[in-house]
């Protein structure tokens, strides 16, 4: 019988979607039953408690959380939230709960092997409980104490070789769309990018140097399954540069009905026949291809490869041959001066090991955010505070119209004094003989 | 208990101790089929809601199940999640970055006895433990946050208004009959660690209170010009204090109308609360998109002001969502993403359409980018 | 033979363009030539001398100008902008060279008589050089000295009927469209606004009591060929609410081509037959149009009224009969902030006289501008700085979605106390009762 | 000369003082043909370019012939422009929004004499008084400022640079063979009397060196505070400078790289000057519109950051326009204007075919705005 009443949380138990509350109460009567016989290195009825406190706050309205203390593992500034409750006597099971960021593999492939070894840990020194996964990607140990931090990092370096993600003021734990493992549309390698910058930049991930959180996403196409474009201060988009290969028996198949457009992402509705005018040549955003007696064709120097025409016939139309990435820099959320989305940096750089050009922009980027960021100022604020144009000097980037939607329509430019023949330097008596007062 | 050493020396922490390895490598962990085709797949196609195949140059076949997943996970459902891996993938599996789980086969036999195995597990009160869905022109799953699972700053719950939420969508997490894609988001504060900013539907916790002042601790608790520092409107100014005992002492002044709620203050100190019970609560945000396609990526636009935390289920929030996508899934055109629908009809339409009342918190009166929302034409519709 | 050598300026007379140089010259030849006798009351020579100062500003690349000091006439605070040269001595002719600004008449139709009267009183107060008009609307009188300010302004005023413009802080000279005086597309008549508006307000426009000067603008239609959008602090532009008439003969004509696509607009190239699929349905901005066998539909409700189809077609299409316009309001120069364009407040309002319900808004615009502009605040930076929301309140109008482009992105909300059941004051120790520090 | 009195008592200002009486009213000037149709024309036909003829419901025509104007204007020239309205129009005539003059006729016969009369009559030097045009997808006449003729604070001229350009285009006056009208305007400062920044194509003058102080004078002639707070960007601030003949004065500092030489300052104090001969001179911003046809007004954006004053043509000036409107004329659509096209085929292809430079001067970084200038999709063309 469960320790605290939940008649509030209980009611989450119905519905068809899969109920935390019912995983939750299975995870506190397992550990109740204990039939493996652990030592719980955590309280027992850490479980129930979460619940109990959760069912208050369900009353309340009100969250019973608060600001976690300097907790973490020796030598690293990130990687665990401290959390505590602001009832403990109450709920003595979370009165700690602080949790720990587990840096993900790439793609978010998993064995059972590895998920069982984590688990084991996981149960005997936590509350068995996770999210799977943070937001940001990494796999999230939810509520320990803190003497356990120490000897989960221990177990998780030592017997399964895997390191913790990133928090504070540092690289956080960079993360990727499942790309060329599994998509015919990756434009790039994005888990060899995401493991080789993640290994790279191991320093900047663990101990806190920035300014403010830093991070990247690695989306293998434009359609961005990673969301990079609006939640990392560096998106590396892929793309391409030359033609979309088009194999015109499967455009005549899906004019035909032969195939299914959009790989059959619309079959729960009959919208009638395909229609490759209405579908296709019309949504074309650039008005770039053509149909005509039974031919597609492309004007692919106009294309702004937005991947429509290839998500609705991925068997006629692939991605391009001559592949990259763009890189786009400035992403955050609201705080503080409302949310950015990452903005175009460089147009298409190639991706090849060791990615030194890759690189580079990185570094030349974070030396200057680390030179005049403020603290908290993430990278997309410092853009806004200087200027796009001190990004591209401290990048030695030249100024490309793509970076831009359109030019300023304010003549407000700050002319600099060597640009400007004279200088800035001028004699007011020499300008009066010319001028009277 | 018994407090069990993993070997770690408290007196000597540097003692072998292994740092800087990170991840384990992506390759490791690919199932075979993966590994030998990765890079060369040709075309994928959507079998039905939660079934996909891939297929590679070699003439290889990868069949994906997809099933909505909780990511709050306990052990004991993750040990089912191999437990099902090992008796149909030869153990692997993978996530995708919605939370859902991806089990992967090899050959077509293999799929139907995988989605009979996920499709008849479920929960002790009745739920479904790994429903097959969320491809396609449908919803996914909703990607969240903690909220009062584990946040100190929430405005609203994170888990519950989620699974109210996709009890409520569940139809279309099993099918695909809507225009596009509906990928709705839940963030249970404005630092909206969900990044809903840019979602079809996005659910965010916000407070219309401001920070109630606990005067008596805050100089004891808080770095005081950091608190202040951290206020983008100016709102906060140091001040002196008089207790009801009567010391005075040093603490923040709030300049109330020029408070817009963020909580980014109490970040930084923790005696300036801003929860409440009837101040907290959702406004609901919709129209955004991520990807590329046909259009450029949108940030969502704050459609309701604000909704009250109803727990445990939360109808009006429930309610409204379900309104604004049946409104577009019969309105829009095929491909048509909800915010590309509003700008094609025009907000007022939007508004008019799903029923939903244009209050004035939704014009934008926040700094001077507010003057671009604003209307600089004569066109609109009456 | 010329008093100044102007080398520069007489390259300025070839080419087919109208030459203001030339022109300058006949005005001084006929000055020095003064076949009528006249006594002139400033210099005979300021025509020559003003080729001569402008001679010198395009060999030094500066002007030659000095700020204004207040001059006028009496009683009014605006109508004149006093004009100093920086080089008296080398320009006496141009010493003081005042401009006054006369209110020009509405769609700025004239009678020879009047210009003649006109040009008799400043071929002999003034340089006998005007501008034919002013950006703002007024007929500008170009140049001429003190003492002779009241006497122009008391010629005009008792022998013309005619009062001067506005400048300063305050209302300037409104101006219109030739609206329904000669276009079929007019949806008010925007003279008859225009003077019953700039009548209404002879005190605002002639006694500066504004934070800053304040535009006025009609345009007849959504086409703004008065610029109103751009350059007005209310633009009164123009709608219909019902639906746009179709003469389908018509139609049917200009397909097949015996009606000139555009009104002619557009013979100067041969663009092919007129094919009204690609020249109207497809690019009506809204979609809602439709021609199938041989008629046009219109789904009116859809449409906003952007003139394209009708521009198009103007023998077929034509605008609606319930008509009004929209006030727009904000519009100004990039001086400080960047430019703006004036933003939708009102959608429609009938255009009835008195014209009550028009003057209720504008006399509540200014009533909040004058109580919270600051000095040299437009009405755009007020928005701005305030909020849209403060102007609705000062207008009473309700807010609607035509106000706005699309909802607000940001989160920002500033929820007012009694918006906030509870209000803002809390109790700590109460609060602390359920949440422990 | 001996003074005229006009009747004016200057010691009795007041005596019988006609003052608040505003404009004439408009229906004095209506042609009859105007007066009796007004509010009931049918449609509008332009019968060649710069001829117009509107007819109303009672079946009766206005014939207009536009001729393009200089709107600086000699008394000469305005009664020359009566003569014509005498002997053609019954003393009639009006002047368009852009400053050209229309001379209206009510049958058709009177068309041709007046417009031969017209074109016949020219300037001593050869440039024509009257030429007929500035109708329909032309180029019309340019709206403009004072410049060096009048005004204190310009950066370049006005009426010269107008004749210059006008000269170059004059062909597209007298012609309709553009995708659409083309918008030219003029302003030769910032203050942007002519409201240029919506146009097709605008020249705007602009400083390019900080005020240049008169520290001896400034504190005599202005007043400090007010020409300190009208800086936009904060770059003025009090201080005291040593004159060279030792003795201290009260005046301002320019941090000059703050500066953005907008010369609100100089408006405000006429003791720091901008003007500067090479540092003056020619901005150009193109894309602009104003009207609501298709797409929304839009405003102009700058596509070269700088020419310098090359009086008495600006041929760097009139050759990037000439350019700018061939280009668009090749590869436009019938109806896209300018900034329409620009938008259409993206910002690189406009600089790519116009054969301009990109320079860091064009991308905004003036205020919070400047961020939605900046490109956030993977949307672009190599
Ligand atoms: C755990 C996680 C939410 C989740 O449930 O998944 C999370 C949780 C917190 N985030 Fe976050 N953020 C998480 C992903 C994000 C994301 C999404 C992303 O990374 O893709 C964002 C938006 C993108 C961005 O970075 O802008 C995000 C934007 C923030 C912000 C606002 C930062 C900003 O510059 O706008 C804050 C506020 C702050 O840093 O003080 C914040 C702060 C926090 C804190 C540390 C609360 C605080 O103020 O100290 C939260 C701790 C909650 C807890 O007790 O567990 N979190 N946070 C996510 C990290 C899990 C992981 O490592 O995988
Ligand atoms: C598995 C996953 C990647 C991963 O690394 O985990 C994935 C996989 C695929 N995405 Fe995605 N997308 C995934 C998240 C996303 C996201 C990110 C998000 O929602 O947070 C986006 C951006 C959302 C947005 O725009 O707001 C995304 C936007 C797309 C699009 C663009 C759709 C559109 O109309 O804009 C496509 C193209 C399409 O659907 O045809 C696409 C297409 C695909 C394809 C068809 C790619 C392929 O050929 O394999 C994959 C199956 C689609 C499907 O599920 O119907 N994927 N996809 C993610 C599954 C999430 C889930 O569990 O539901
Ligand atoms: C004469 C005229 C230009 C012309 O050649 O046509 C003119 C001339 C001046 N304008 Fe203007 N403005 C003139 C129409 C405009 C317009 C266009 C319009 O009204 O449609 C604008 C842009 C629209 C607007 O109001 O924003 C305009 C925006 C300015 C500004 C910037 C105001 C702002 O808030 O952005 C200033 C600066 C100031 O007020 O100090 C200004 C200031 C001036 C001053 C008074 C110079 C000064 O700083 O004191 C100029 C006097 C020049 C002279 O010596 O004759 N003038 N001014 C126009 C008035 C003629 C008339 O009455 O018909
Ligand atoms: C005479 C004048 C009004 C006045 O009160 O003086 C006028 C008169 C007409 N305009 Fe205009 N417009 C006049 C300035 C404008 C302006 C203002 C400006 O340029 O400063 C605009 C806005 C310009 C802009 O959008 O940037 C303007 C945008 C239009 C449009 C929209 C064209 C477009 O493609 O966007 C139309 C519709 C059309 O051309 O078919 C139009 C149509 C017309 C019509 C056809 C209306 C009618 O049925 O009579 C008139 C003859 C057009 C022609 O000249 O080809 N008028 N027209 C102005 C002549 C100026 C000149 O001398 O050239
Ligand atoms: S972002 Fe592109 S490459 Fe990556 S999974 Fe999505 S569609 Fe495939
Ligand atoms: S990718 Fe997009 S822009 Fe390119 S051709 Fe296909 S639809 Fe057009
Ligand atoms: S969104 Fe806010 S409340 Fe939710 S987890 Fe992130 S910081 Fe905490
Ligand atoms: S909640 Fe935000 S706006 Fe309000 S005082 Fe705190 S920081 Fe300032
Ligand atoms: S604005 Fe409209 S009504 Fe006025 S002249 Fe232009 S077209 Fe005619
Ligand atoms: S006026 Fe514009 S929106 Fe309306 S039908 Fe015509 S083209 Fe379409
Ligand atoms: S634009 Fe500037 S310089 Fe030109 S007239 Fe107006 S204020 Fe004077
Ligand atoms: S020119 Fe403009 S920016 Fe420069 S100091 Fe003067 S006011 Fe400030």
């Amino acid at each position: 019988m469960a320790k605290h009443e939940t008649p509030l949380l209980d009611q989450l138990e119905s519905g068809p979607w899969p109920s935390f509350v019912s995983d939750i109460k299975q995870e506190a009567e397992a550990r109740a039953k204990n039939e493996k016989g652990l030592d719980y290195q955590i309280p027992v009825d850490v479980c129930e408690d979460l619940l109990g406190v959760l069912e208050l706050s369900f009353k309340h309205g009100r969250t019973h959380w608060k600001h976690g203390g300097v907790v973490g593992v020796f030598g690293y500034g990130g990687g665990v939230i401290g959390r505590y409750c602001d009832q403990p006597e109450m709920f003595p099971g979370v009165a700690h709960f602080h949790t720990l960021r587990v840096n993900q593999p790439g793609g978010k492939f998993y064995t059972s092997k590895y998920l069982r070894q984590l688990c084991d840990i996981w149960d005997l020194r936590g509350s068995g409980l996770t999210n799977m996964h943070g937001s940001t990607g990494d796999i999230i140990l939810l509520g320990t104490t803190t003497p356990q931090l120490e000897e989960i990092f221990f177990e998780l370096s030592h017997n399964m070789n895997q390191d913790l993600g990133g928090s504070g003021s540092n690289l956080r734990t960079p993360s990727d769309c499942v790309g060329e493992a599994r998509c015919e549309w990756s434009c790039y390698d994005t888990q060899a990018l995401c493991y080789d910058l993640t290994q790279e930049y191991q320093d900047e991930l663990h101990r806190p140097a920035f300014p403010y959180k830093f991070k990247f996403k690695f989306d293998g196409c434009p359609n961005g399954c990673v969301a990079s474009i609006a939640r990392a201060d560096i998106s590396f988009i892929g793309t391409w540069k030359d033609d979309i290969p088009v194999d015109q028996e499967a455009v005549a198949a899906y004019v035909g009905g032969e195939l299914p457009p959009n790989g059959g992402a619309h079959a729960g509705r009959d919208w009638g026949p395909f229609d490759i005018r209405k579908e296709v040549i019309d949504l074309c955003p650039t008005n770039c291809m053509q149909y005509a007696d039974g031919k597609l064709a492309i004007n692919c120097k106009e294309c702004t490869r937005c991947m429509h025409c290839i998500a609705v016939m991925p068997r006629a139309l692939r991605i391009g041959n001559d592949r990259g990435l763009s890189m786009l820099v400035g992403a955050k959320a609201p705080i503080l001066d409302g949310a950015q989305m990452s903005t175009m940096l460089v147009p298409f750089v190639k991706v090849e090991e060791p990615y030194d050009e890759i690189k580079e922009v990185i570094e030349n980027i974070w030396d200057w955010w680390m030179e005049e960021g403020k603290n908290r100022e993430r990278l997309g604020e410092l853009m806004k505070r200087q200027g796009f144009q001190r990004l591209l000097e401290a990048c030695n980037l030249k100024p490309d119209p793509r970076m831009v939607q359109e030019p300023r329509t304010n003549p407000y430019i700050f002319w600099k004094e060597d640009e400007v023949p004279g200088g800035f330097k001028r004699d007011i008596n020499e300008f009066r003989k010319h001028h009277l007062r | 208990m018994a407090f069990i050493s993993s070997g770690y020396n408290p007196d000597k922490p540097m003692e072998n101790r292994i740092t800087d390895i990170g991840p384990r490598k992506y390759d490791e962990f690919y199932p075979p089929v993966i590994k030998k085709n990765k890079g060369t797949w040709l075309y994928h196609e959507i079998l039905q809601p939660g079934v996909l195949v891939h297929v590679a140059e070699s003439g290889d076949e990868v069949y994906t199940v997809r099933v909505g997943g909780i990511r709050l996970m306990s052990v004991s459902l993750i040990r089912e999640v191999c437990d099902i891996a090992d008796k149909h993938c030869d153990g692997y599996m993978r996530f995708t970055t919605r939370n859902n789980i991806e089990f992967m086969v090899d050959s077509k036999e293999k799929v139907q006895p995988l989605i009979d195995d996920l499709e008849s597990r479920k929960f002790a009160a009745g739920s479904y433990k790994f429903p097959v869905g969320g491809t396609g022109a449908g919803v996914t799953n909703i990607v969240h946050t903690q909220g009062w699972i584990h946040c100190h700053t929430p405005a609203t719950d994170a888990s519950g208004p989620v699974k109210a939420t996709m009890d409520v969508l569940f139809d279309d997490f099993k099918d695909m009959r809507l225009p596009a894609q509906m990928r709705v988001s839940l963030a249970c504060c404005l630092n909206m660690c969900g990044a809903v900013h840019c979602s079809d539907i996005a659910i965010l916790g916000y407070h219309r209170k401001p920070p109630l002042m606990d005067h008596e601790y805050l100089d004891k608790m808080c770095e005081i010009p950091l608190a202040i520092s951290a206020c983008p409107t100016a709102a906060l100014r140091p001040g002196k204090v008089e207790l009801e005992d009567g010391t005075k002492v040093k603490s923040i002044i709030v300049n109330e109308p020029r408070c817009m709620f963020c909580g980014n203050c109490y970040t930084m100190c923790p005696s300036m609360p801003l929860a409440d019970d009837v101040g907290d609560g959702i406004v609901i945000m919709a129209g955004g998109k991520v990807s590329n396609r046909i259009s450029a990526p949108k940030f969502s636009k704050v459609v309701v002001a604000f909704f009250p935390n109803e727990a445990p289920r939360w109808p009006q929030t429930t309610d409204c969502i379900k309104k604004m996508i049946e409104v577009w899934s019969a309105d829009a055109n095929k491909y048509e993403r909800l915010g590309e629908w509003a700008e094609r009809i025009g907000w007022e339409r939007f508004f008019e359409k799903c029923e939903l009342e244009f209050t004035h918190h939704l014009i934008d009166d926040f700094r001077d980018p507010a003057y671009f929302t604003w209307r600089q034409t004569t066109q609109f519709k009456f």
